[in-house]
């Protein structure tokens, strides 16, 4: 039993975040949203190039590291806590996730390579108009068309839709839920951005009319796969928002450690201090939650739905109200567009949001205790 | 116990009424319906329709102006504008000028001064900011840097204030200074009033959360202002202000909970829109909405009361404060959860109001509208005293609970 | 408009707050309950000769003082501050507004002097096995008997069930919901005393078996009467909450003042203040919402259904936070048998769920929002 | 990261599931289920039976008549046991025992120190109480008054401490006194281990919320105990005392999270019972329990696994006990609420523990025990140090957050 990082996932914590602070600093939040690309193909090459990041789970067969998905882990808590705007987890994790997870070795084969060099932005596309991460909400059609398929439809909120070369589109055949492999150019398919809450996480909308698509597993069938890939994504969004999470804490601390009133810092006041540790207890739990949840995939571990679901229930409310009292910590300057508090807080209300709000969880798990 | 309005107020409600029914265009259901692009516009007009006909700022005593109007009927008016959605207060610094410091200029103010301001912030001619906040003094208020000397007839001002909201379209600051740098803390300090349009004076604006400049800044090196200028006399600067933060806490409680209600109604509407409005959980939490809102328009009704009877606003002000700012904070953060992944991509007209609750009219499916007014809501329980601040003052002056010991000096 | 007690209620609040003072110290609270009858039968008997509270809100034509529901609510305030335990609540609210609401002139003629005087102590039967407060969930029989009627079934946690001489019951004929008077020795009636959390409300559960019972009002016309009765009930029980919640904030400030810890009194520290500052907001807005309350029944205003539903939800939830932390600014004192906060606790329970839990009346208000 | 218990862990569970299999009755559903009246004399025979196959005090050294297990066998055993419903320390004092001054004597106890008590305390002869707090020093730990001067070979000890948990069936109470009255505060401090069976020692009973005299206070007057009695040495108190705090919090974590699982589970029954289970708001509230139980294994967890690769616990142990201490009141409260009007008038058997969640077995419907427990919970967050020191321990010595001001004197 080792209930801990392991020394060579330490080193990799260390070098992703020396590498995010210097390549990515907070600036780039406030300033890449503001470009056409929102994201910067330099830094997302070097990841990919210079640290392996894309490649770290993929399975070696498939072009990868063939690290596991607690390295993965490691790696989005220091994007998190750097709020580094990418696509890494729309390309990393939901694509590449949903690929590993559906069972079709062919389709790994073509596909996976390209997303562990980063040649490929990747990008899952479920959620449709009314936001819904059910799948069973599901209900773009696909239907065959000569050798091939054809999807018709719409998806929104789709992470990073605009500017993925390879979209995982789920969508619902005569047999049920499938997986296509659609390109980010295929004919009939419409992209368009959607103005976003949280600038560091690019949504789109997508209209599908007769548009070719390659079918990922078998017809049907993907509903499984497509949960397990979910689930994964919950565990490492929650690692996501657990590293943003304690850089709300380190700044609020910092702050309430020279900010003077009343002749005191203002840290030495109870209720200062006792809001940073109720961020402590937050935090802590999350990542202990999401360390051991990261750890049960690793594995395939039987308590998978309800520790992913447990870590997005948890991180995501840890997160905003550490994102919320961060700012009240801060006082004025907090609420300014200047400072990155905001930056914190808006992206904290995506992550909400994303892979399904906190009730979904939760009604999840209720399922699972027989209620 | 009686919590009818007398006789002459409701003979003014209905003079209202009738103002309302002639003023307003055919079909009209609130600012909140305007297009954005037509607002600035209609609230230009509308200002000057209510100073012809005398509505404007009400109780300001009819020689210096105003209609001579008391609390209650001011209250009535605030009622019936909100309900069908117009302002009370149609320019943004109006706010400042007439919630905060016109009670002050007539609680505080010498005959030549309340001659010379009154009529000139009912023309508009006169548009005040607040100055609280200095860099290093938000909620420690008194730990004031900014300093005044006498020098001739005036006062030279140098120093800096922070936090003006409607700062850039303000010309004339209402701000503390210190006048005696040897007195300490909340000794020494002065009440005065200052001209922006002059060279010592620097306005920077400020983005807030929502990237919006609603706020600003003041530099203000050698500044200067006439020793006239001074309210309530050199050195009493700290009774002054805090009279002032009791008007700002306590005045706006029975229109806050008339706009919340509105907002509340834009929020089932939009629970129905998402599908939401059977799911007992939320219903649970829109009804103890209702509850809050109900009980802080109890809350703001008693004040009233206690004000109509005279007498300076105490510290029961703090009340009114933290229950307002927080209630905001809880019901936009349930209309955000309401919106689910809508709130993601936010679509349709923003936020008119970035301090109070939206105008009526405003369709509920704007999400735009909805999350600033989200983000919006987090300055609430920071500006105008923290909701740290107003639990300590509830603790030790209601309460009379012991205050924090003074620290020993450092060793 | 005058939204605060009149001098002459401010005298009645006095002279009510002296006299449980000194005749109902907190001691009564603890030893009563442990004895057979539960209340102290000379103090019922001087509540009402010498300072008039039974028949306070009674009218004059039958046998009361005709003061207004606002004064009623000031007895109740200072009756929940000093935790009297005794059916006063019984019998002056819900025994006495059931019959005021009834529109039955001839029963309140016969009915309301001996509540008014004190000699009957009443009560209402409502709740069943089930321990619901809505009106829907009765099913207590009511079936035509001679010249009367006989009730058959079950009630349970009947207030004062046990000592009550009067048991207003509610129950459902041919026509629907009805009220009846049945006397407290009736043939067919018997009472077993249950074991209750708090020691001060006395409940019972009773069963009939064709008993024999007296018609209020029309027959299946009790509901719009009783829904009324309910309602000023639940704005009476907001005065209880709202008194004992206040003494919870004088126990906790008092103490905190004087108990020392790091060399300063404990309510020095924030933590501890701004607790006290929360049951300040929360004590101060129940008690301006059940003034509201109190005079809208006095002028029967509309917005009755919802003001006193606002007050439960408020006042229930506000009483408990209040005991709650009272005992936590206590320490371990404060969980002690022989201190009085538990007492408190316990009848912030209670009072809790009495006339339904704080979900039941938002569910309702929900319901008037069109939600 | 690797979360399996090491093999040698996973054969000793499968020792402990068949001491299980063979030493509990036909049928057995958990201790919960025994008729009260019959709990007393099954733990007796427990306990003997735990003695008699070394699974008592498993951590103790073999030398010193224990099982010389690790802690992980130690949670393993536990697991088992709270799965199956019986006790790993079945008399009321061997908590104190095992779980605080054990591994405390292990740590600084002198040789002959352990082969004296370690082995009384397995065998039982020796019951031990904390004496932590003094009727003025409850939060305020090393505000201490018990004053100790040394008097031969002995302590004579004056003074008073409260709060006893099982202090009426203790004979030994491990506590702290001042035998330096000079030094301030923490300093001067000793950790004293005291019999209770002598003269000077009066035990009085206190009761509780519920009414059980569960609860004791010391009162000592010229009380004996040897010098050979105090551990770590005189002077040293305060150290010995922040460690044994320490793995109070510290240890009983895992275990926590396994009994809270099947109280939960309980609490599942009791919804679909009382005809709340379809409720959203009840269900996410219950899921909302889970999520909270989960954290605080992984929480637990990864303490445990801090705690094999050796060390004394540290400031960490503040997050599970205020975690604990807030989830039993949380899930407690929303038992009472699913309970309704049947908490008012509480029926079958009531707690079997006062101080965590009950054993398996224990029948859903009994709202006794659940009321008990929501009253027995009120205690979690002010016993062995308040949720306001934990958040302030945390605050300091994790968030290295400046410490309050030490008050000027009084003027």
């Amino acid at each position: 039993m080792h209930f801990d990082l392991s020394t060579e996932q330490r080193d990799l914590q260390a070098s992703v975040r020396a590498f995010l602070a210097k390549e990515s600093p907070t600036e780039a939040a406030r300033e890449l949203p503001e470009t056409e690309q929102g994201y910067d193909p330099a830094l997302w090459s070097r990841m990919a190039d210079d640290l392996g990041l894309h490649a770290l789970a993929v399975p070696e067969e498939h072009g990868g590291i063939g690290a596991s998905f607690v390295e993965l882990v490691v790696v989005l808590e220091e994007m998190g806590r750097q709020l580094v705007p990418s696509p890494f987890f729309s390309s990393a994790v939901l694509a590449t996730r949903a690929l590993l997870r559906s069972g079709d070795v062919d389709a790994m084969s073509r596909l996976l390579p390209g997303l562990a060099e980063g040649t490929t932005i990747g990008t899952l596309a479920l959620t449709e108009d009314d936001g819904s991460w059910d799948l069973d909400a599901v209900r773009l059609a696909a239907e065959p068309d000569g050798n091939g398929w054809a999807l018709t439809g719409a998806k929104a909120f789709v992470p990073d839709g605009q500017s993925a070369g390879l979209v995982l589109v789920v969508a619902r055949s005569a047999a049920g839920l499938c997986l296509f492999a659609v390109d980010g150019d295929a004919p009939g398919l419409s992209r368009s951005a959607l103005p976003v809450l949280d600038g560091t996480r690019r949504l789109a909308r997508l209209e599908f009319d007769r548009t070719p698509a390659v079918l990922v597993g078998a017809d049907g069938a993907a509903g499984p796969g497509l949960r397990r890939a979910l689930e994964d994504a919950a565990v490492a969004l929650g690692a996501e928002q657990i590293g943003a999470a304690q850089r709300c804490l380190d700044m609020a601390v910092g702050y309430a450690g020279t900010r003077v009133a009343f002749g005191r810092p203002i840290g030495s006041f109870q209720a200062i201090k006792h809001k940073c540790a109720d961020m402590v207890l937050d935090i802590e739990s999350g990542r202990s939650a999401v360390w051991q949840a990261a750890w049960s995939v690793s594995v395939d571990g039987n308590d998978v739905p309800l520790a992913a679901a447990a870590v997005q229930a948890h991180c995501s409310e840890a997160y905003v109200r550490a994102a919320q009292q961060n700012i009240q910590i801060h006082g004025g300057i907090g609420f300014t567009w200047e400072h990155d508090a905001h930056l914190y807080l808006k992206r904290a209300l995506s992550s909400r949001e994303l892979l399904g709000a906190p009730d979904q969880h939760l009604l999840r798990i209720a399922d699972q205790m027989g209620l | 116990m009686d919590l009818t309005y007398p006789p002459e107020a409701e003979e003014f409600r209905e003079r209202v009424q009738r103002f309302l029914a002639d003023s307003l265009p055919e079909g009209w259901t609130g600012l909140g319906a305007l297009p954005p692009d037509d607002q600035a516009e209609f609230q230009r007009n509308w200002r000057q329709r209510l100073l012809d006909n005398e509505l404007l700022g009400v109780t300001v005593p009819a020689e210096y102006g105003g209609a001579g109007l008391t609390l209650v009927e001011q209250a009535v008016l605030t009622e019936e504008f909100v309900r069908v959605g117009v302002s009370v207060l149609p320019h943004p610094n109006d706010n400042f000028g007439f919630n905060l410091l016109v009670p002050t200029l007539l609680q505080y103010g010498t005959e030549k001064q309340k001659a010379f301001f009154l009529p000139r912030t009912l023309s508009g001619e006169i548009r005040w900011a607040q100055g609280y906040s200095e860099p290093d003094a938000g909620s420690d208020l008194f730990n004031l840097r900014t300093r005044a000397t006498v020098s001739g007839g005036d006062l030279v001002i140098n120093g800096q204030k922070i936090w003006q909201t409607a700062g850039l379209t303000a010309n004339w600051l209402f701000t503390m200074v210190r006048t005696d740098p040897g007195a300490e803390r909340a000794k020494g300090l002065s009440f005065v009033l200052v001209p922006l349009d002059q060279p010592g004076v620097e306005l920077r604006g400020i983005r807030n959360i929502t990237g919006v400049t609603e706020l600003a800044e003041v530099f203000l090196t050698d500044a200067v202002t006439s020793l006239d200028n001074v309210l309530g006399g050199l050195g009493n600067g700290a009774r002054v202000a805090l009279t002032l933060l009791g008007f700002e806490r306590g005045i706006s409680g029975v229109a806050n909970a008339e706009a919340f209600a509105i907002e509340l109604r834009r929020l089932v509407q939009l629970a129905h829109a998402r599908g939401r409005s059977a799911d007992r959980d939320i219903r649970l939490r829109i009804a103890h909405c209702q509850v809050k809102v109900h009980t802080l328009r109890c809350v703001a009704l008693r004040a009233l009361s206690a004000g109509l009877r005279g007498g300076p606003p105490g510290p029961e002000s703090s009340l009114t404060k933290a229950l307002t700012a927080e209630y905001h904070q809880l019901v936009t953060e349930l209309a955000v959860e309401v919106l689910g992944m809508a709130a993601l991509a936010p679509t349709g007209p923003g936020a008119y109001d970035t301090l109070k609750a939206q105008p009526l009219g405003l369709d509920s499916a704007s999400s735009a509208a909805w999350v600033e007014d989200y983000l919006n809501a987090r300055s609430r329980t920071i500006y105008g005293g923290s909701s740290e601040i107003q639990r300590n003052t509830i603790a030790e002056q209601i309460l009379g609970m012991p205050r924090e010991p003074r620290p020993a000096a450092a060793r």
